[in-house]
């Protein structure tokens, strides 16, 4: 019992972060309908940046400054790459934004090297918070719960609440329209990646020192963004929400509960086979949940495109 | 996302092949039969300009990423599809190939090795019909986000599925226990390469004249409008389960070939790095024409194997190169080539090959001096103390002393300001070119 | 237009195989590791540990023979097993006869099966494959070949001195096994229970799982499960960033006892886990750096760092490998005909600089060497990794380890 | 009797709460000319997308040659010969002017997803192509990109791809939004000219042009039919003149 209160802890914390990314993605890509391949390497330059600065002036000005550069650094690649690629179509757009992310890789290991960045929590929040039946919850933690729900709070405010927010909203479902108003399109675009890269900035100098700073944290990451839009339906906040949490806990119960494909087999009625060891499909028996956990979120998104093309929380197909 | 592949107005069009009828009724193949006979000529003799076990090693990697390449252009170039997730259907066809080799040698089966990508390739096709049965309802993003969840839980599936794909050691086995096939043992490399250029000529053809068929043609009349082709009596979704099917096809070919080549298939045939990077080459080499994939699968075999020999940076320039393929010629290499057919023509290019010079010349130096100091920095960097000798361009120097850096910065920037200072004779040049009448 | 790429192919080509016909005198080691992409670091940092093993071992003592002088060229594998082999046919043709290759097994496997095929089939130009890290015992049990030596302990033998050691610790009764989800994690995981089976048979194993290579973000749900088994110590294989973070989510998630490892030093982790990991992380290798092992292995370590102040020696087989492949080169006096290089290879016995002695076993090549067990700290530590204070020490040592355990290798010679 | 080409019966469409077609009876004999007016808004080309499949209907049944079309997609009902044009230009834009309307003789020639046929290699298929341009006036453009046609071009490329399947059943959905007097002129000609025999069906804003051509003329008005008639009798109906007529024909003047 106070495993599942752990667990769901722990796979809050992993929902939150992934919806930290996915949110400036969901924008990103249904304002511009640009899939962003670039988006995680974003959440590294920012983990990078932060390392950097938090050796100089500290960690608080880190978590400060770094997502501000790597929002400038976004919107720059919008203005002067996307922006005249944009008119070519989606297809180069997508190779443009995928080769950016092999060159952030290259000049992030040409800067700082291929190690692991010795990148560590504060001083101030390196304790543990409390402890549930011996599973301690560090202070880190609660304290990555609180900056994403008050960047989750803060988004939704300016979407709903704010003139600039109306816009968006409009320019998510009517582009065209929204530019016959006399809005500036462009600039609203730029204004969307640059936030939607700053926010992937934040996630990274916050997730920087408890998943590592090394070159491959952008790969890891890489494309279970767009798994996580695409369930929770192209456009939607909520939706990335929803489905952010959703894969977090699934992939968090899948590692904890050692679940064994014989005993689902076994369960509905198929006997284990006796001679295991020539069964051309030994592999299959021997599976266990852990194993396929961070897959699970593929399968779960190949079956919602197959069943309902326009995800949970979507309004348009895909 | 909309499945149309770019939007500039001055591309070409594309795959056509509609010479006006009456040339073709007066049975005048030549036309088109000519660069298929250079190319064969020009695959016959490499192995007597390049002898060594390496380079054929190389130009095997090459033809098989051609054949891969053009494979998947059928989808992306031809049928507007997005497959994130293609080194699957490559791969299986290359593990298929490999258990029929290992059941060869273990039970002694007489089987003619050259006959083995078929079979990878009728493999390679009954995966893409499984597939392609829920996954060619949409182009688009739902396409595209299958392939790439499908993709994902196949190269899952190949460390936890140890019986047929080897966990991450892969599964290898020996390509000389077929059948000699008059004679050939397949022992060398030079007969292996005769063998995979055999085959990358029967399917380079067959993919051609399948983009000349019926539904080749209605691949790109779906591309380009799959709603007016659906009240064409078209179902666009058999269309695009039908050059879905031929493209896995062609695929399991290229990954029989591979067995062939390498005697091992690992989880890296099957992962998304290998999905990414056919995306990536097919599209240097410009995925609006048939040829596009060739140039590109050469061009990026080049980069990774030769270049990376040269340096460790090689992935910086590689990626610097996509950026820049991308936001200057998005046609890719191949739409750069034919640029220049109007001009050549008008019987014009003559007057392009001196603003060329004067401008090309000097930017591709000065590109050079920038190569220079990344890879001077990167010495500077990360280079051993004490180890101050650095070798570019067959110069050795230090890389600590001021001198070379000016010359280096000096190299680029005269480079860069020459090009751009007779940028815009090349541009009026070009212009010229391309207008007709007047003289030049 | 296709002449005029293939016309770009031709000088290209013509580049990489003319570039390297000069400079036959030296007799050249091409090293087949990633240089770039994900695992580029650990690549990259033996790269160096070579270079300066052939520089202070054979170089700067006069070379060998006739004063020959010994070269390591680096070929990027980009840890792919096809671009493995195009580099090896490549290295083959620019006249290499000694490979060596560690990062990964797959790509082990793979080179050792094309250099098997190579040596049959080109009998003119056969090379030799040593290898220095891969540690699948199958290299030198069923899929063992001639030209295979290795001079890293292999999975198997680690993990019997590994258990030596828990077997003796009275404080551990129940054990945590973890690894990445492919040969080499599976193989320890096999090896970890079958030893703890025999050498401590009152001690429980509370848990043995795989998670997916190179996959898991975060590791917060398997450290859940470490802690909530109750375990006294755990034991693990990963290696790189699966390693370290794995390492520290146990750590921080509530762990207290000690993490027996494979490769959790070295490559920015030592750094990166510094004060957390203090006498926790304990981990198996060969060759003692603190305290060093002989002065000369002082003199060498401090003229690597003279080179590479940030650097670490944390593959010292790897001077043993140059060491021992200097030692028969000599004995065959040719480095040209690898048989002979080979023949004096096996059963070679060679006083290693890092401490105790190795002995080259003829029945699978699999090098025969004291194991040691480490501690992550940073009390007497003479030699700190990643430019910290923190380092490997060495708390108890296995002499000559696995000297009999048995090998199902049939070896063909030529 | 045979049964009439195309026959609607209590056809309704409701997008949420919005019913946009009200309930439809139409009747369009064999070779008859129909054209289809009514205000902006009252439905006209949510009645086409409906007859050819391209929304589901809410109720209500089509029948082409008396047969039930429902559940039908669109490339089936095409198959069984009715075929129809676009309000917004719908052809293939990067495919040359050609390879456009020889992509519409595909099935009617009976090629369906034949790979092992090459379409240069069909004498019938390309001269029928060329036969197709020549109607439309396009064959000097036969080579370019369908994309770079003029405006009033590419409507009738459009008409071109049409007619091009040999369908018995022609909908255009307003041939000539947005084109000049001369250009409409030509339109209408070709119009004229190509469904000779057959059955056409079409929406119109242009009473010149739907005077011109129609036998019959039906009125739509808030989803719902008002009158259908012959054009004289149309013009006449005080109905007719009070919703719609007036006002357009007025404009006219």
């Amino acid at each position: 019992m106070e495993l599942i209160l752990v667990n769901l802890i722990d796979g809050l914390v992993t929902g939150l972060l992934l919806f930290m990314l996915s949110a400036g993605l969901t924008l990103i890509f249904s304002m511009m309908g640009v899939l962003n391949f670039a988006h995680a390497s974003f959440y590294m330059l920012g983990a990078y940046f932060a390392y950097s600065i938090s050796l100089a002036i500290g960690f608080w000005m880190g978590l400060l400054i770094a997502p501000l550069i790597v929002g400038l650094a976004g919107a720059g690649v919008e203005r002067y790459g996307l922006r005249r690629v944009h008119q070519y179509g989606h297809v180069p757009e997508l190779i443009f934004t995928f080769g950016l992310a092999l060159l952030i890789e290259e000049v992030v290991q040409f800067i700082w090297g291929k190690n692991q960045m010795p990148y560590s929590v504060p001083e101030v929040l390196n304790f543990t918070a409390f402890s549930i039946a011996g599973n301690s919850i560090p202070a880190y933690k609660i304290f990555m719960i609180f900056i994403s729900i008050s960047i989750f709070i803060g988004l939704l405010y300016i979407l709903t609440k704010t003139r600039v927010g109306m816009i968006i909203q409009a320019a998510l479902s009517y582009p065209r329209t929204v530019e016959a108003l006399g809005h500036n399109v462009p600039l609203i675009f730029m204004g969307v990646f640059g936030v939607g890269t700053a926010l992937a900035g934040v996630a990274g100098v916050i997730a920087g020192p408890v998943l590592g700073t090394f070159p491959g944290m952008a790969f890891v990451l890489g494309s279970i963004v767009f798994v996580t839009i695409v369930i929770g339906g192209l456009g939607s906040l909520w939706g990335a929400l929803v489905a952010s949490l959703l894969i977090g806990w699934i992939t968090t119960f899948a590692k904890s509960y050692n679940i064994a494909m014989s005993d689902i087999l076994n369960g509905i009625g198929i006997a284990t086979p006796e001679n295991m060891s020539d069964n051309p499909f030994r592999d299959l028996w021997t599976i266990t949940s852990p194993q396929i956990a961070d897959i699970l979120p593929y399968i779960l998104m190949v079956l919602i495109l197959i069943f309902r093309p326009a995800g949970l929380f979507g309004k348009r197909e895909s | 996302m909309t499945d149309e592949m770019t939007k500039d107005p001055k591309q070409q069009i594309t795959t056509d092949p509609s010479k006006p009828s009456e040339r073709m009724r007066a049975g005048s193949m030549t036309i088109t039969l000519g660069p298929w006979i250079i190319a064969g000529i020009a695959l016959m003799l490499m192995p007597f300009i390049f002898t060594s076990n390496s380079a054929l090693t190389i130009m095997n990697q090459m033809w098989i990423t051609v054949i891969f390449a053009l494979a998947y252009n059928m989808l992306l170039g031809q049928g507007g599809m997005l497959s994130f997730g293609h080194a699957v259907y490559m791969g299986l066809g290359g593990f298929f190939c490999m258990h029929i080799m290992n059941y060869v040698e273990d039970y002694g089966v007489a089987f003619p090795l050259p006959l083995l990508p078929l079979f990878g390739g009728l493999f390679g096709m009954g995966f893409a019909m499984l597939i392609g049965s829920f996954s060619t309802s949409g182009a688009g993003t739902r396409f595209a986000m299958i392939s790439l969840g499908v993709g994902e839980l196949i190269a899952a599936c190949s460390v936890i599925i140890v019986a047929f794909f080897g966990g991450e050691e892969g599964i290898s086995g020996d390509r000389t226990y077929g059948l000699p096939f008059f004679g050939v043992e397949f022992l060398k490399q030079i007969e292996v390469y005769y063998l995979i250029s055999f085959w990358l000529m029967l399917s380079a053809a067959l993919m051609y004249l399948f983009s000349r068929t019926p539904v080749g043609r209605m691949a790109n009349a779906v591309r380009d409008n799959p709603e007016r082709a659906q009240f064409l009596g078209y179902s666009a979704r058999w269309v695009r389960f039908y050059s879905f099917c031929a493209s896995g096809f062609f695929c399991g070919i290229a990954g029989g070939l591979f067995a062939i080549s390498y005697e091992i298939l690992t989880e890296e045939n099957l992962n998304a790095a290998s999905s990414g990077v056919i995306l990536l080459v097919t599209f240097l080499g410009g995925v609006g024409f048939f040829f596009g994939p060739i140039i590109g699968a050469i061009a990026f075999t080049l980069l990774q194997t030769v270049l990376s020999l040269q340096t460790e940076l090689w992935s910086i320039y590689a990626g610097a190169l996509f950026l820049a393929t991308v936001m200057f010629f998005p046609g890719g290499l191949a739409g750069l080539l034919m640029m220049h057919v109007p001009a050549f023509k008008l019987g014009k290019m003559s007057g392009l090959v001196v603003p060329y010079f004067k401008t090309l010349i000097p930017a591709a130096i000065g590109v050079l001096g920038i190569c220079a100091l990344i890879e001077m920095t990167f010495h500077f960097r990360h280079g051993a103390t004490g180890d101050n000798e650095m070798t570019l361009f067959w110069t050795t120097f230090d890389s600590h002393s001021v001198l070379p850096w000016i010359i280096a910065i000096a190299v680029a920037a005269i480079g860069i300001g020459i090009a751009k200072m007779t940028a815009p004779e090349m541009k009026e040049a070009w212009d010229e070119a391309n207008t007709a009448g007047g003289t030049s | 237009m296709k002449k005029i790429t293939k016309l770009g192919a031709v000088s290209a080509l013509s580049l990489i195989i003319g570039a390297t016909a000069a400079f036959a005198e030296d007799i050249k080691i091409a090293f087949i590791d990633p240089l770039s992409g994900p695992f580029a670091s650990t690549g990259t940092n033996g790269l160096h540990q070579f270079e300066h093993a052939v520089d202070f071992m054979v170089n700067d003592e006069g070379g060998l023979l006739d004063g020959q002088t010994m070269e390591v060229v680096g070929f990027d594998n980009k840890i792919s097993p096809k671009e493995s082999l195009i580099q090896l046919q490549v290295a083959i043709d620019q006249g290499i006869r000694y490979i060596v290759q560690g990062n990964s097994s797959g790509v082990a496997n793979a080179l050792t099966e094309a250099i098997d095929k190579h040596n049959r089939r080109n009998p003119d130009s056969r090379v030799l494959f040593l290898n220095y890290a891969a540690v699948d015992p199958a290299l030198t049990n069923d899929k063992c070949n001639f030209w295979h030596f290795r001079f890293d302990a292999n999975a198997d033998i680690k993990m019997d001195a590994l258990t030596d050691v828990i077997a003796a610790d009275d404080s551990i009764e129940k054990v945590y096994i973890i690894g990445q989800d492919y040969s080499f994690g599976k193989a320890v995981s096999a090896a970890a229970n079958k030893m703890l089976g025999e050498k401590a048979p009152e001690m429980e194993v509370v848990g043995d799982e795989l998670h997916p290579i190179g996959k898991v973000k975060d590791f917060t749900p398997y450290a859940r499960k470490v802690v909530a088994s109750g375990a006294d110590a755990v034991i693990t294989g990963n290696w790189g960033a699966d390693m370290l973070s794995l390492g520290k989510s146990i750590i921080e998630n509530g762990f207290e006892g000690p993490i027996y490892t494979y490769y959790a030093a070295g490559s920015g982790m030592t750094a990166a886990f510094g004060e957390g990991g203090k006498d926790r992380i304990r981990l198996i290798s060969q060759g003692s750096i603190n305290p060093i092992g002989s002065d000369r292995a002082r003199d060498a370590y401090n003229s690597f760092l003279e080179r590479h102040p940030d650097g670490n020696i944390d593959q010292s087989r790897i001077y043993n490998t140059i060491g021992m492949l200097a030692e028969a080169i000599k004995e065959a006096g040719t480095a040209d005909d690898v048989v002979a290089v080979a023949n004096a290879l096996e059963n070679m016995e060679y006083d290693s600089m890092w401490g105790g002695k190795l002995f080259m076993r003829p029945q699978d090549h699999q090098l025969i060497q004291d194991m040691h067990i480490g501690v992550h700290t940073d009390e007497d530590i003479e030699f700190p990794y990643d430019s910290s204070t923190f380092g490997v020490k060495t708390e108890s040592t296995i002499e000559m380890a696995s000297m009999d355990s048995p090998t199902t290798c049939e070896m063909k010679r030529p | 009797m045979s049964a009439p080409a195309l026959e609607l019966k209590g056809l309704k469409k409701s997008f949420g709460k919005a019913e946009i077609i009200r309930g439809i009876d139409l009747s369009i004999g064999k070779a008859e000319r129909h054209a289809i007016i009514g205000p902006n808004g009252a439905g006209k080309s949510t009645l086409f997308n409906l007859i050819t499949a391209r929304f589901p209907p809410t109720a209500g049944t089509v029948k082409l040659h008396g047969e039930d079309l429902a559940g039908l997609e669109p490339y089936q009902i095409n198959r069984k010969g009715l075929s129809r044009s676009f309000q917004i230009t719908n052809i293939f834009p990067k495919m040359s002017v050609f390879e456009n309307v020889r992509c519409a003789l595909l099935w009617a020639q009976g090629y369906k997803y034949s790979f092992w046929n090459l379409v240069s290699r069909s004498r019938q298929l390309n001269e029928g192509a060329d036969a197709i341009l020549e109607q439309i006036n396009l064959l000097e453009r036969r080579d370019l990109a369908a994309g770079l046609l003029s405006y009033a071009e590419q409507r009738a490329l459009e008409i071109g791809i049409t007619i091009a399947g040999g369908a018995d059943v022609i909908m255009l959905d307003e041939p000539t939004a947005g084109m000049s007097h001369s250009e409409t002129d030509y339109i209408t000609d070709l119009i004229l000219k190509v469904t000779a025999g057959k059955t056409l069906i079409m929406v119109e804003h242009d009473m010149g042009v739907v005077f011109g051509l129609a036998d019959r003329i039906s009125v739509l008005v808030y989803g719902e039919i008002i009158a259908t008639n012959t054009p004289e009798l149309v013009r006449a109906d005080p109905k007719v003149q009070e919703a719609y007529l007036g006002a357009a024909l007025e404009a006219e003047h």
